[in-house]
């Protein structure tokens, strides 16, 4: 993209690893998901001997994540880790930090594909698809019908999601077993609103699956199910952090639910980053992130570099996982 | 604190007195409300307080109830200093006051009214049963039959008066203070106050009685205490004092209402109303009212009078009926409309409606006028200013006109009222209640202008009043209503106050012909 | 004299400059980036969009009224800006559409208000809700990225180093002090915000002037959802979704009283850069949001309640002290308030 | 022998039970499987949480202020009570006194700032609104408290039930016929009506404003808390921003349920019908299959509607109280 040549001007101050320093910044703060991910950020921190920051407001707002961006960019970090909360309404504040010859990599949430160097994507639209629909075959392979549960009609993720697994039901005969139901539910990342939405969906006796991209709302979706004494009838899944879901695995309320490790997520998306800034790499296509432990990445079209590491999390494996 | 001393009382001179006010002082920031006032009320004695507007009253009994405390001095109840803490505790030691101004809580019930931080309870919880019948026996006693279930937000003033009065005696009491309580009650209803008064009298009971109505002071005071200016002027015996002494010790000089004779001929009919009818207030109700012409109308209060003005002037829906003014029928739609056409109301309750209080005189004063002065959109601060100092020369305000009409007295807030109306040049004013708890001295005042304004600059005048003497001495002619009709129309000459009395009255006990 | 008034009556606004003063000196000591003119211009235009929104929620507040629904209006603006981009209207005819939508909104909230006396709070709860659903209607569920630039000018010029949506704020605060101190239009909401049955009774129009303060506030949405087109180059129906709280708070922190009647511009500009310089200042440090959250909470209350606090504590100080030593000073007291003075 | 003052209530009263069955009846004839015991039972069930919280920002309501952090409070409570005692079992069997405490404490600072400070109550709570959930996040420090650490026996209690009613229905039942006895019955509750009905009338009465307000926020700190304790065993992970804009639900239901803003007037009751009317709304909507951004739509109209339809009662009820007073005095 467009600042491929540019972190060679950046670059002359940046050969030591002191002067180099990584913000990330979440879509909010607050959110646990995010809070595993700065885990990682921190690691490769450490491990880099770099400085690094987390930044960010409490409000889901954009332009509360806007203000952070311009405030992040007038201390000239060498690099901005951003997970946009609205990809939109971020792209004018992180194309002004390329301006001015910071190095932008966005993780989990993209912004506009020339508003950052790299967007470090945790899994493919199709593979996260996929992987959401196969959990819930796991619960029950005998399939039925699926209501879907969103976090907002403008989270752009959670509604491709959606769209590509209605696809897949209707058109891979793998899922042929699976209906749905096509009215998306909105549930803002928000547990009590996820519970009521879920609540309200059991009423439907054929209901079989709630699926959600959200990490909120799997758990509260779970619950609803256990409140509702509907143990066995219907199955909570989608992305979902392990540690929030160990009961209803243990239970037996929930067979499997997925996510990647957002810790090594945020690990690599840091480590991308910080080879940015050093220059040992650009974001041309076929450049290759070297992530330590987490392994080799290479950078595909558009910057996108694929994490795609789906986790299934299940009752043999869920004790592995601490986060 | 409390006194609990219980001495066997009779009425007349009593060596040990019940209440003692002893160099009793208080201030407001630069207000001298209260200086070194001392004086003694006897057991079972009636006692009037009066003063100008100001003089320090009110201020009184809040101190003795102990809503407000004293700078300095000492309050003694049965020869023991007390300090009540509220009212509560004041009504607990038998010192029950009822307020110059309203002071009830208008969704609760009339029952809860009464009871309110007392209500009467059975095992922790409140008695309503109980309340219900002591509310209804206590309303009885004042000569009241009401519903005491129904909200006091569907009270008459004068009722919601009363239920005040049946809270004040809703305990056993040693002192009852009431605070110009006959202001908002018609001459019937006051009676029945005093015939209460009495009663309690006989029983022991110490009365402070505080008014403006003279006749009313002559005929129930035993001993009357002038305060001017916040300081003691005198403590006489009714007897000792005629109604001349007491408006001479109030204001240093005598001042009476004497009627005016007219000298020049009425003008053309400004104001012409034809069969105006508002469904359940009053019906048909036609007058005419000229050029230089003051028409009084009295009437009990609820018959329909204030109504009657907010109808024409279009603060109420009116209902059916014709309005002319100078001529052209108009259609009463809102004040804004009427006042353009000419038509100005200077409202009853004068702080709630009448002025702006936390404002400033010169926009208050410049309020209706505002279209008029402004150009492209924009004021014209100078012009605002200056009507503002016409006016206040005019009426004699007594006010910095960059000062909030709350920082006023009551008489010069009435002035900023009416000095707003008259910056827009109108042709006719109905003026409800227009020196309701005006001193004498400010009283006669508004009467001058009333009549400058009509016989020299051609305003047609209606006046609402309760004050008979005032209606007597200042209008052309009385209309007098009774329960929504409009009963009489007498010539000044026929007007006198009982002729007014028995047309309001008499009517009354007749309405079973009409309704 | 008329100095030690005015300076009374200003105390409020003389009381934000100082905070704003303090303030920067914080945000100085904080960071070593806060003090240059090019960050703190360039911060300070993220806060004209709701600095704008106060003005017009100012106008509401003043007539004793709220308007809670302001950031849904906005959104509305926002979307519907961006769906007539999209669909080739001239940037004109289109900024016309939306204002002329956003002044239709605040007519509604206006009328329900006004003309069916309704309270302003339930029925702008119930807009708040029903606005921002109609901005989703509007305009999808998506949103709009990429648009023309001629649509992202006002919100994202720069003259020199001043961004054009400051110019626009100042500006708009020029036009709100005239609005507020010069014409009827003030002069008739202080008065209603005083006491609206007085003003009816005064001859007020007092609903139509109810009325146009809910469409100005509602303009000052739509000129908002101008800028932020600008500043976002995007549109989406949650757009401002519970910034209804900043902006309360700033109106409130400029000295407005909630009850009507009492406030002006300059009380709330002033505000308005506090607020600015306070989050600037702690976000070039770091801050973590929460901290931030809990500090702009407790200054609000704070700042409202201490002179409150202060004022009672005296007053009970002093009377417990009279209290203890009445008896003995009965006759000292007397002494002194006979003394000229 | 009219009793106005209580017709008036009980009118306004029933305006939010005729809305409610008409909105039951709308969805009945969309959907066969509405007018279920089951679906009814959801219904209350997806109320209780709110019927609760709404029950304390009623006491509030009625004294003329409002309690725009209880989603805070409810937030904060659960988060910080669960974490303390996620530890020690004589603590998890104690979550409910200890969140009574904490929403007692929380509850007296509001009232201390609204009645002792005299800020204006949406100015105070607008500012511990943001204060309350600071600190919650400041304490959760980016963690969150997660289904094994909340008291098995608040589990057991927010999915079980008794002859199939729902126990949370039952609490929710029983808090608000706690209330109401309260408001009705109680010296205190009256003298609530009585402050919020004239709060200048009120020290003429010898009631203390400041014990007044206080006391109806402390009594809604302690009501929002064990909301926010029920929340926080339904729902099973709590993270820093449980409850985040829950004032808007609450306020909205008292609103709907005919509690006037501005004070004096309204019954819990009321209040507890209108949070059912929002979860009759959502509950419809969701089954309808009616897109989430109609439902802010619906909702809103239903708020202004409420409003509306109570404006037209109480403006009815007053119209009646004057002509009745004329025409006893002309019989
Ligand atoms: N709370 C107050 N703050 C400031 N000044 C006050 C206050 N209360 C009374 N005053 C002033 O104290 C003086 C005495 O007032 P007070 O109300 O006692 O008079 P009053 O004799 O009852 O008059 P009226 O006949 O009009 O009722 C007046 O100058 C009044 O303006
Ligand atoms: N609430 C108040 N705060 C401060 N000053 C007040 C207040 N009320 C009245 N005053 C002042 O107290 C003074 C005395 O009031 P008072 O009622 O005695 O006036 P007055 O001259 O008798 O007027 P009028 O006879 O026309 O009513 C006035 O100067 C008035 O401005
Ligand atoms: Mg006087
Ligand atoms: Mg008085």
């Amino acid at each position: 993209s467009g600042s491929s040549d540019e972190p060679a001007a950046g670059n002359e101050t940046s050969a030591a690893a002191a002067d180099v320093s990584i913000f990330m910044a979440p879509k909010f703060t607050g959110l646990a998901y995010f809070e595993v991910a700065r885990a990682g950020g921190e690691r490769a921190g450490e491990e880099l001997g770099i400085d690094f920051q987390y930044v960010g407001s409490d409000e889901p707002d954009a332009t509360a994540q806007v203000q952070t961006l311009e405030n992040s960019i007038t201390q000239k970090p060498s690099a901005l880790v951003v997970s946009a909360i609205d990809g939109g309404a971020v792209s004018p504040s992180l194309k002004k930090a390329m301006d001015a010859g910071i190095v932008v990599v966005t993780y989990d949430a993209d912004a506009e594909v020339d508003a950052r160097d790299i967007f470090v994507n945790q899994l493919s639209y199709e593979l996260a698809a996929s992987t959401m629909l196969d959990a819930a075959l796991l619960n029950d392979p005998e399939g039925g019908k699926i209501a879907f549960v969103s976090a907002s009609p403008t989270a752009p993720n959670h509604t491709a999601h959606v769209k590509i697994m209605k696809e897949l039901i209707d058109t891979d005969p793998a899922y042929s077993a699976l209906s749905y139901i096509d009215t998306v539910q909105f549930a803002g990342d928000d547990e009590q609103k996820s519970f009521d939405i879920a609540v309200n969906l059991m009423q439907d006796p054929d209901l079989k699956f709630i699926i959600s991209s959200s990490a909120a709302t799997v758990p509260a979706a779970a619950q609803a199910v256990v409140a509702q004494g509907r143990q066995g009838e219907v199955y909570a899944t989608g992305f979902a952090l392990p540690s929030s879901m160990k009961e209803f695995v243990a239970d037996g309320s929930v067979k499997a639910f997925a996510l990647w490790d957002p810790a090594e997520l945020g690990y690599v998306a840091t480590m991308a980053a910080n080879q940015l800034v050093t220059g040992e790499i650009t974001s041309e296509e076929g450049q290759v992130v070297k992530a330590g432990d987490a392994g080799d990445f290479t950078v595909g079209a558009d910057g996108e570099l694929l994490y795609d590491k789906p986790l299934v999390f299940t009752a043999e494996n869920i004790d592995e996982y601490d986060f | 604190m409390e006194s609990v001393a219980h001495e066997p009382t009779q009425a007349g001179e009593s060596p040990s007195p019940r209440l003692e006010i002893r160099t009793v002082s208080k201030r407001f920031d630069a207000v001298v409300a209260l200086r070194d006032v001392s004086f003694t009320i006897a057991p079972g004695e009636l006692h009037a307080l009066i003063g100008e507007n100001g003089a320090g009253k009110s201020t009184l009994v809040a101190i003795v109830t102990g809503l407000q405390e004293a700078d300095s001095g000492a309050v003694l109840l049965d020869g023991e200093t007390v300090q009540f803490r509220d009212p509560k505790q004041a009504r607990r030691a038998g010192v029950a006051a009822v307020y110059q101004d309203p002071n009830l809580f208008p969704h609760l019930s009339v029952a809860e009214n009464i009871f309110a931080g007392e209500h009467p309870t059975r095992r922790g919880q409140v008695d309503k049963r109980a309340m219900r019948e002591q509310a209804t026996s206590l309303l009885a006693r004042l000569g009241f039959d009401i519903d005491v279930d129904q909200a006091v937000a569907g009270l008459t003033v004068a009722e919601a008066q009363f239920v005040e009065i049946a809270r004040a005696i809703s305990t056993d009491l040693k002192i009852l203070i009431l605070d110009e309580p006959t202001s908002a009650l018609t001459p019937g209803e006051a009676v029945r106050l005093y015939d209460v008064v009495a009663r309690l009298k006989a029983e022991g009971t110490s009365i402070i009685w505080i008014s403006h109505r003279m006749e009313e002071i002559r005929h129930l005071a035993d001993t009357i205490t002038v305060l001017r200016d916040g300081q003691h002027v005198r403590t006489a015996s009714a007897d000792d004092l005629d109604d001349d002494a007491m408006i001479r010790l109030m204001v240093g000089r005598s001042v009476v209402l004497t009627p005016v004779p007219r000298q020049t001929p009425l003008g053309p009919v400004r104001l012409s109303v034809r069969n105006l009818s508002l469904d359940g207030v009053f019906d048909d109700v036609s007058f005419d009212v000229h050029a230089g012409e003051i028409v009084g109308v009295a009437g009990l209060v609820g018959s329909g009078r204030t109504e009657i003005a907010r109808a024409i002037f279009g603060a109420d829906p009116a209902g059916s009926g014709e309005i002319v003014v100078d001529g052209t029928p108009v259609r009463a739609l809102s004040p804004r409309q009427m006042a353009r056409r000419g038509v100005v109301y200077l409202p009853e309750d004068r702080d709630a409606e009448g002025v702006i209080s936390t404002i400033s005189v010169a926009r208050n004063i410049a309020l209706p006028s505002t279209a008029a002065l402004s150009t492209f959109g924009l004021m014209h601060p100078s012009r605002e200013r200056r009507i503002a100092r016409e006016q206040k020369a005019a009426l004699s305000i007594k006010a910095e006109i960059d000062h909030p009409v709350s920082s006023l007295s009551g008489g010069n807030r009435q002035k900023v009222a009416l000095a707003r109306w008259l910056a827009t040049k109108p042709a006719v004013l109905l003026l409800d209640e227009p020196t309701h708890g005006i001193d004498v001295g400010t009283k006669a005042q508004v009467h001058d202008i009333m009549r400058d304004l009509a016989r020299e600059q051609g305003l047609a005048i209606l006046m609402i009043s309760s004050d008979l003497p005032e209606v007597v001495a200042v209008s052309d002619r009385v209309l007098v209503m009774a329960r929504g009709l409009l009963v009489a129309d007498l010539d000044i000459v026929d007007a006198t106050q009982e002729a007014i009395i028995a047309a309001a009255t008499r009517s009354a006990s007749l309405t079973g012909d009409v309704a | 004299m008329s100095l030690v008034r005015l300076a009374r009556q200003y105390s409020w606004e003389l009381l934000l400059v100082v905070l704003i003063l303090a303030a920067g000196a914080w945000a100085t000591t904080l960071s070593p980036f806060y003090l240059e003119a090019a960050q703190i211009l360039g911060s300070a235009q993220y806060f004209a969009i709701f600095g704008i929104l106060a003005f017009g929620l100012m106008t509401v507040v003043i007539q004793g009224e709220i308007d809670i629904s302001l950031a849904s209006t906005l959104a509305v603006g926002s979307v519907t800006f961006a769906q007539l981009a999209t669909n080739g209207f001239p940037v004109v005819v289109a900024t016309v559409i939306v204002l002329a939508l956003c002044a239709t909104l605040g007519a509604i909230n206006g009328v329900l208000v006004a003309y069916a006396n309704l309270p302003s709070l339930a029925v702008t709860l119930g807009t708040l809700g029903a606005y921002r659903g109609l901005a989703y209607i509007i305009g999808g569920e998506a949103g709009f990225t990429g648009l023309p630039e001629s649509y992202t000018y006002l919100g994202s010029h720069l003259l020199g180093i001043v961004p054009a949506s400051l110019l626009v704020f100042l500006l708009l605060a020029a036009a709100t002090a005239v609005l507020m101190a010069a014409t009827p239009f003030g002069r008739y909401s202080y008065a209603i915000g005083n006491s609206s049955p007085a003003s009816a009774m005064a001859g007020v129009p007092v609903k139509r002037v109810r009325v146009g303060a809910y469409v100005v506030a509602a303009l000052t949405a739509g000129i908002g959802s101008l800028l932020w087109i600008g500043q976002y180059f995007s549109a989406r129906a949650d757009n401002a979704d519970g910034s209804i709280l900043f902006i309360l708070t700033a109106v409130v922190l400029g000295g407005v009283s909630i009850k009507g009647g009492k406030g002006t511009v300059v009380g709330v500009l002033l505000a308005v850069l506090l607020l600015g310089v306070l989050s600037n200042g702690m976000g070039l440090a770091n801050f973590p949001g929460s901290s931030q959250t809990l500090i702009l909470g407790a200054l609000l209350i704070v700042s409202i309640g201490l002179p409150n606090g202060v004022v009672r504590l005296r007053s009970s100080l002093s009377r417990r002290q009279r209290a203890a030593t009445a008896a003995r000073l009965v006759t000292d007291d007397d002494a002194r308030a006979r003394s000229p003075g | 022998m009219s009793r106005t003052g209580s017709i008036a209530l009980r009118v306004r009263f029933l305006g939010v039970v005729v809305f409610l069955l008409l909105l039951v009846a709308a969805f009945a004839l969309v959907s066969p499987q509405f007018l279920t015991v089951s679906n009814g039972r959801t219904i209350l069930f997806t109320a209780a949480i709110l019927v609760v919280a709404v029950a304390g920002q009623t006491i509030v309501v009625l004294t003329g202020n409002l309690d725009l952090s209880v989603g805070s409070i409810m937030g904060f409570t659960a988060y910080v009570v669960y974490d303390v005692s996620s530890g020690s079992p004589g603590l998890q069997a104690a979550v409910v006194p200890l969140a009574l405490v904490v929403g007692a404490v929380l509850g007296w600072l509001n009232g201390f700032l609204v009645a002792v400070l005299e800020i204006p109550s949406i100015v105070a709570t607008l500012g511990t609104l943001a204060v309350y959930r600071g600190a919650t996040a400041v304490y959760a420090d980016s963690g969150q408290v997660t289904s094994g650490m909340i008291p098995g026996w608040v589990k057991s209690v927010s999915t079980g039930t008794v002859a199939g009613i729902p126990y949370y229905v039952l609490i929710a039942a029983a808090v608000v016929a706690l209330v109401g006895w309260v408001l009705s019955s109680l010296p205190w509750g009256r003298r609530i009506y009585a402050y919020g009905s004239n709060p200048r009338a009120a020290r003429f009465f010898g009631l203390d404003p400041t014990r007044i307000v206080i006391g109806a926020y402390v009594a809604a700190g302690m009501i929002a808390a064990l909301a926010g304790l029920m929340l926080g065993g339904q729902v099973g992970v709590i993270g820093s921003l449980l409850a985040n804009g829950y004032e808007i639900q609450v306020l909205a239901a008292a609103v709907i349920g005919g509690v006037s803003i501005w004070g004096g007037s309204g019954s819990v009751v009321g209040a507890a019908l209108g949070a059912v009317v929002l979860a009759t709304i959502n509950n419809g909507l969701v089954q309808q299959q009616v897109q989430e951004y109609y439902r802010l739509l619906i909702q809103g109209v239903t708020i202004i509607l409420a409003v509306g339809v109570d404006a037209v009662v109480q403006r009815r009820v007053t119209g009646i109280n004057r002509r009745r007073r004329i025409m006893e005095v002309a019989k």
